[in-house]
């Protein structure tokens, strides 16, 4: 495996390239640039298994590849110089991260093949060119070895975001998404760039990993229990932690800045595969477990991560419970399973966290893609109530999202309930030592059955039943480059759970953890960036009920119940042939929800009855006090223009006086200046 | 400063002495207007049109060229003087001391020929000539 | 290089080889004089000027100048009254490359033109003093030079013998032009008489009191002459730079001249008069010295003379309704930024500033020459010469359009264009000689104004090409290859003079250091 | 002997004719003939320095100083002439097309 790093830049570059050529050529390729974005994606994964291969054999990389700037800076800690460079860190979670977004976006552009060009779609090279560079921003901030190199392909995951989700640009909606997904996740990025740059000022370097990182001087400087900026070391870190967590929770569409994902599925359903499995909401969580480290010395942070995410898991949920678009049930699915991140991470639950993203990735991959699918048989429909039936028609479609839906829902044993149940594990054990936390697991815990019976829901709603349209009766066909990535993720969103079998291996006490143990770098590994390395740091304490497999059969055992109650529901009220709607039965309550809360309006409202007086103030200062300086000085000038052309006056004895006079001026000036009279 | 009242005073002496044989002339002579008094002497022609006629253009012209190269000659005087110096003179070459007159002798001499062969010193032709060439 | 194999008097060989040039197309018209074979009168100028160019690069690569002890041929003194040294070659490159980009423009300007061979010729003889004041030393080689590069210039100007703007303009700029070299001379004159030299060394050494004066009597009493005659060397100067308060003939003679024209003379002839102002100021006045014996030192009159310069160039560029008359005030408003070059120096220093001046004339050789020459385009049109004339020009004539808002966006130095650095670099000479002499932070602060005032008037005329609309009535536009050519060679240095910064700013540094230091 | 600063007064008081002549008179020639003069009082310092400083540069630049305003007259004469075809005048304050 000697010199498979140092090609780590390819994977990267290759969709880099392939966003350039679908741009300037794409017009003229046959596919509109979709074989070069598959050939590229596709070589990213080879070369992505390759580092994984590579990693596995207990290699790591972490590399400066470019330095563009570097100088002398005085930093709090007393380091004093600071470097800005581009470098590399694969470890073990860049890896895994690395194959996961090169999988799900290879499989996206051959999905496309089916859902793009197949469709007819106009303004393709742009759309390929849109996902080159997507995978490739992401994919440059998995393996990003600093913070601000991962702050700016985060700007560029956001960037293409908007460029994606507002792909069709023409109609009313998806410009406005695009603007809308663009500003919420700026408005958190604003106070991650805030924390990038106060962590430079606070530790003079932003290197993820090695003895340089700022991760190591946070560690020393709590040890040392001095000052920074004024505050006590670690609530500096946690003041700067949050910071930056505002980014993370814009883009990974955690309360309060959620409002932009529901909107971003204007955009064709092959992105929203792209964005939520794989790049733009996954860049978030990974961020944290990125820097986890850092979050671990900061027990405040953790805590306020654990309860965000559990607050946000059970608050989404309930939203999808009344959407009647099955992109929509999937867009609240996604910020509630990010919430579970969230709240796995938040409880000291590296491993679950990473191994929910993982399998979530997959499933949600699939789903998503699934869901394309379905869109593409009902002839763009996207109304649960105007489908049903799909099931005997689009056999391959339902098999791999009935998959999907049951990795969703936390069924045993697909891949979603062994993350699911290993996160809520996680956090019912500090829980028992941490009221906040247990509040946290108990909206968790409570989310799941939303999950269940939402999931469901839609399952029901879509595949079952008679066909309530004419779309539905007699559907599109879909292609092979559609079947295909379902097949693969189908097979995935099954299995994916072997990778971590925790509650077997606790309860059968056999070692199966194999996802633990890779994060842990037991095949290879840096020594900073391992789990272990952050379970010493965290400070949390943990308790059992009565014994440890008696908590772990308790822990599983509720969430089944409740994911089986849900989806037990949802079969109960939804599986008739011709199943009804029961909103009406929640009252007001279901007003409140399927007005998502108000959250949209009540930001409208921020935005309308704060921020837009505070901008016209500020506008109608800049237009009159600084305008007005302005234009007074360009006025004043323009007249003066006009006076002074006027000395020439076009008559050559006038041109010769002036000359004369304007010398005998400088003359008697200077003679005077030096003394001569 | 005494000389400079001797000056002085042959300055004003010899300004008196014109003015004083105006006077005197004036005062004496008798005066008989006549129109031929007035009028142009041309050599005891009889004057034909009025003074101020207008030169034709080509006066101009070879004045130009005249004015130019006249001046240009007063480049060989400096040269001529020292010529002999610098012939006996071992330190310099005859190349040295014959060439740049030479070069610069020659660029007068493409100046001339441009002149010529642009018409400048090609007297300007009458109306009447010009109307013979045409007939021809 | 083999530089020394050959004799001494072909170190002016740039200059030379255009004077050859220039006697050869007299001699062509001389044999025939009805000729009208553009081609061949033409392409000899350009050829005579690129070779000159050649000459010059090859020179200066070769080390011609630079100190032996850099490995450098050393400065080469070819014969009495001239020198070549860094400064000469450097300026010598910007007369040819502008000679070489006017000519080319020329072939079509010049279409159906009455002297063909007289106008080539006039334009090398002017070249060639522009190149010879480059060289020059000696306050006589230096006056020559200067009136060989203004003499066919008048007529160059007139040379529209039946457009009255042309004569015009020639009228007026000769008139000025000979009161200035009036006073030119004058001012030597009293030079010479204070200090009984006329070659810059060793006028130096008589102020620097290392010799006596010719007479033998002391220098100092001679201080209110020498200061005279200085401040009348100021005065021939400015005029051949267009600087206040000899700035007047400039907007008309660029007005009325030829376009062409009028880029060689806000180029290349403002580039000569500057580059004698360096020359005669840092070798034959030393700063310090002269202050011992003419009461103060000359950077104050730059000071006054860049301030007022650059303002009154910009002020009245902004409201003009004619393309090519703000094209003129501009030229005189980046006399004044060069003349910063000047300003700036200090007892001891200041090769940053003057060294900023030099390449920004370089740039300006550039982006200036192309402005003028796509205002020849416009001409040779017959599209009209006011701002509303131009409006829309970009629909029918993009490349050409492209190239010009090169050039403006260059002269208003915004950044990727080589304008930016060379202001740039002005600027930050100014705040380092701010250090010795508070007065050059007014410079530093008056060359920001006038720069955000310029942005005004070029991107106005930026907008009235691109954005506003074309009228219904203007016919198809010529594309005239020559013309073409030269504004797009003139748009593609102006860009990748950026990357190509680097020798540009140490050849400048080079030559300033030659001089000043 | 007379001092050189009389030459000098001399010469600025010629000098000093010459500018009146240029500031004053419309003539196009006059004006021509007004800067000859100023041009005359430059030699005359030049003649008057090289013997005072005992050195024959200021004669020599003389020389060239005549030279040059020869051509300068004639390119003047030149001028004038087309100013003149297309004027109908040799006034100098007649051409005033371009201004401002």
């Amino acid at each position: 495996m000697e010199g498979a790093f140092s090609y780590a830049p390819a994977i990267a570059a290759f969709p880099l390239v392939a966003f350039v050529v679908a741009l300037v050529f794409g017009k003229w390729m046959p596919k509109k640039g979709a074989i070069a974005g598959i050939a590229a994606t596709g070589a990213s994964l080879v070369f992505s298994l390759w580092m994984l291969a590579a990693v596995a054999s207990g290699e790591t990389y972490h590399e400066t590849l470019y330095e563009w700037t570097a100088g002398e800076a005085a930093s709090e800690i007393g380091a004093d110089t600071i470097g800005f460079s581009f470098g590399i860190l694969i470890d073990p979670l860049a890896a895994l991260m690395l194959v996961i977004v090169s999988l799900v976006a290879f499989l996206v552009h051959v999905f496309s093949l089916g859902y793009m060009n197949a469709e007819g779609e106009t303004g393709l090279p742009r759309y390929y060119a849109g996902l080159g560079l997507f995978t490739f921003s992401m994919l440059s901030f998995v393996y990003a070895d600093n913070l601000l190199m991962a702050f700016m392909f985060f700007e560029l995951v956001g960037l293409c975001s908007f460029l994606l989700i507002g792909f069709w640009f023409r109609t009313r909606s998806a410009p406005s998404a695009a603007k809308k997904a663009f500003l919420v996740t700026r408005f958190g990025d604003y106070f991650f760039l805030l924390g990038v740059v106060a962590i430079a000022a606070t530790f003079g370097t932003l290197q993820f990993a090695g003895d340089e990182s700022f991760v190591a001087a946070a560690e020393a400087a709590i040890d040392d229990g001095g000052q920074l900026f004024g505050f006590d070391a670690e609530t500096w870190v946690t003041i700067t932690g949050l910071l930056v967590l505002g980014g993370v929770i814009g883009k990974s569409a955690q309360f309060p800045l959620h409002t932009w994902l529901p909107d971003a599925m204007e955009g064709p359903t092959t992105v929203s595969a792209l964005i939520h499995a794989a790049t733009m909401v996954a860049a978030g969580v990974y961020l944290v477990a990125r820097m986890f480290g850092y979050y671990a010395l900061s027990p405040t942070t953790l805590a306020i991560i654990a309860f965000i995410g559990g607050f946000t898991a059970l608050f989404a949920a309930t939203m999808g419970v009344v959407k009647d678009d099955v992109k929509q049930v999937l867009a609240y699915s996604t910020i509630s399973q990010y919430g579970y991140m969230m709240l796995g991470l938040g409880v000291g639950g590296y491993v679950a966290g990473v191994f929910h993203l993982m399998n979530h990735a997959f499933f949600k991959a699939l789903l998503f893609l699934g869901a394309g699918a379905v869109i593409v048989l009902m002839h763009h429909e996207q109304n649960m109530w105007k489908m049903g039936g799909l099931k005997d028609k689009a056999p391959v479609t339902y098999y791999t999202f009935l998959a999907g839906a049951l990795a969703l829902a936390g069924i045993i044993p697909f891949s979603g309930f062994w993350s699911k149940d290993e996160i809520l594990y996680d956090a019912l054990i500090v829980g028992l030592e941490e009221p906040l936390i247990m509040a946290a697991y108990a909206m968790g815990l409570l989310a799941v059955f939303f999950t269940g019976f939402y999931t469901f829901r839609m399952v029901f709603l879509t595949f079952h039943g008679e066909p309530r349209s004419e779309a539905a009766e007699d559907p599109h066909p879909v292609g092979w480059s559609i079947k295909l990535p379902l097949i693969v993720l189908g097979i995935l969103a099954v299995v994916a759970g072997i990778a971590n079998l925790a509650p077997v291996a606790k309860l059968a006490n056999v070692d199966i953890t194999f996802l633990e143990h890779w994060l842990d770098g037991e095949y290879g590994g840096i020594d900073e960036v391992t789990y272990s390395a952050y379970s010493e740091l965290l400070a949390y304490e943990t308790g059992v009920i009565s014994s440890e497999q008696v908590t772990v059969l308790i822990a599983a055992g509720l969430s089944l119940l409740l994911a089986f109650s849900g989806a037990g529901l949802a079969w109960k009220l939804y599986s008739d042939p011709e199943p009804t709607a029961h909103k009406e039965r929640l009252g007001s309550a279901g007003t409140v929800v399927e007005d998502n809360y108000y959250q949209d309006e009540y930001q409208v409202w921020l935005a309308e009855g704060v921020t837009l007086p505070l901008a016209r103030v500020a506008d109608r200062f800049d237009q009159t006090v600084i305008d007005g300086t302005v234009n007074g000085v360009s006025t004043a000038s323009l007249f003066g223009s006009s006076w002074v052309k006027r000395i020439q006056t076009g008559i050559v004895t006038n041109y010769a006086a002036l000359l004369i006079a304007g010398f005998i001026a400088l003359l008697l000036g200077l003679g005077v200046y030096g003394g001569w009279f | 400063m005494n000389d400079w009242i001797a000056i002085g005073a042959l300055a004003l002496v010899g300004l008196l002495i014109p003015l004083g044989m105006m006077l005197v002339s004036y005062l004496l002579r008798p005066t008989v207007p006549e129109t031929s008094k007035r009028a142009t002497y041309e050599s005891g022609e009889i004057p034909t049109g009025g003074t101020r006629v207008r030169f034709n253009i080509q006066y101009y012209m070879v004045a130009l060229l005249f004015l130019v190269f006249d001046i240009e000659t007063a480049f060989l005087f400096p040269w001529a003087v020292a010529y002999l110096d610098a012939v006996e003179s071992d330190a310099i070459s005859l190349l040295e001391v014959l060439g740049p007159m030479l070069l610069f002798v020659a660029i007068l001499l493409i100046g001339l020929a441009w002149a010529w062969r642009n018409g400048a010193v090609q007297w300007a032709q009458t109306p009447r000539q010009v109307e013979a060439d045409s007939d021809r | 290089m083999a530089i020394y194999e050959l004799p001494e008097w072909t170190a002016l060989g740039p200059a030379l080889i255009l004077a050859v040039t220039a006697l050869a197309l007299f001699a062509f018209d001389s044999i025939s004089p009805r000729s009208t074979n553009r081609q061949l009168l033409a392409g000899t100028a350009v050829a005579g000027s690129l070779t000159s160019l050649g000459v010059a690069v090859w020179f200066t690569v070769a080390g011609v100048g630079t100190p032996t002890a850099d490995g450098g041929n050393g400065v080469i003194d070819p014969t009495h009254g001239f020198v070549v040294d860094q400064l000469a070659l450097y300026f010598m490159i910007i007369v040819a490359v502008v000679t070489a980009l006017i000519v080319v423009a020329s072939y079509d300007y010049l279409v159906d033109h009455a002297y063909q061979a007289e106008y080539y010729s006039l334009v090398i003889l002017a070249a060639t003093g522009m190149s010879l004041m480059a060289a020059a030393d000696s306050l006589v080689t230096i006056l020559i030079a200067l009136e060989l590069a203004s003499l066919p210039s008048y007529a160059l100007v007139a040379i529209l013998k039946d457009n009255r703007g042309s004569v015009e303009a020639g009228l007026k700029y000769f008139l000025i032009g000979s009161l200035s070299s009036a006073i030119f001379i004058y001012g030597i004159s009293l030079v010479y008489g204070a200090t009984g030299h006329l070659e810059l060394a060793a006028i130096a050494e008589v102020v620097s009191g290392e010799t006596e004066a010719g007479s033998g009597h002391d220098i100092t009493e001679m201080g209110g002459l020498l200061g005279l005659g200085i401040l009348m060397l100021i005065g021939g100067f400015a005029f051949k730079t267009a600087s206040v308060p000899f700035h007047f003939w400039a907007p008309e003679a660029y007005e009325g001249a030829p376009a062409p024209i009028s880029a060689f003379l806000s180029s290349a002839s403002k580039a000569a008069g500057f580059v004698v102002l360096f020359r005669v100021f840092t070798e034959a006045f030393p700063l310090g010295e002269i202050g011992a014996v003419i009461g103060f030192d000359w950077t104050v009159a730059f000071i006054v003379l860049a301030i007022v310069t650059m303002t009154l160039g910009n002020f009245a560029a902004a409201t003009q309704d004619s393309v090519k008359r703000m094209l003129a005030y501009s030229s005189i408003g980046h006399a004044g930024y060069a003349l910063i070059g000047l300003a700036g120096l200090t007892a001891d220093g200041g090769e940053l500033v003057m060294g900023a001046a030099m390449m920004h004339l370089l740039v300006y050789g550039f982006m200036n020459t192309g402005a003028f020459l796509f205002v020849a385009l416009a001409e040779h049109w017959g599209v009209g010469r006011t701002f509303e004339d131009y409006n829309g020009l970009a629909a029918q004539a993009p490349v050409a359009c492209a190239a010009m808002a090169v050039f403006m966006f260059s002269l208003a130095g915004i950044p990727p264009f080589g304008g930016f650095f060379s202001k740039y670099f002005l600027f930050v000479g100014a705040l380092e000689a701010a250090t010795a002499s508070t007065a050059m932070l007014v410079v530093a602060a008056v060359l920001v104004i006038n720069s955000a005032l310029s942005l005004y008037y070029y991107s106005r005329l930026v907008k009235a090409i691109w954005i506003e609309d074309p009228p219904a009535t203007r016919d198809r536009l010529a594309q005239p290859t020559g013309l073409y050519a030269a504004i797009i060679v003139a748009a593609v240095m102006t860009i990748v003079i950026l990357p190509g910064f680097g020798p540009v700013v140490d050849a400048a540094l080079d030559a300033a250091g030659a001089v000043v230091g | 002997m007379i001092g050189v600063e009389y030459y000098v007064l001399l010469s600025m008081a010629v000098f000093c004719i010459g500018l009146v002549g240029v500031l004053t008179r419309r003539n196009a020639l006059t004006f021509l003939m007004s800067v000859e003069l100023m041009l005359n009082a430059a030699n005359i310092n030049l003649i008057a320095f090289a013997f005072y400083h005992g050195n024959l540069t200021g004669q020599v630049f003389a020389l060239f100083t005549m030279a040059l305003a020869a051509a300068e007259v004639a390119v003047g004469l030149g001028i004038i002439l087309v100013l003149y075809r297309n004027f109908r005048d040799v006034d100098v304050t007649v051409p005033t097309t371009m201004r401002w």
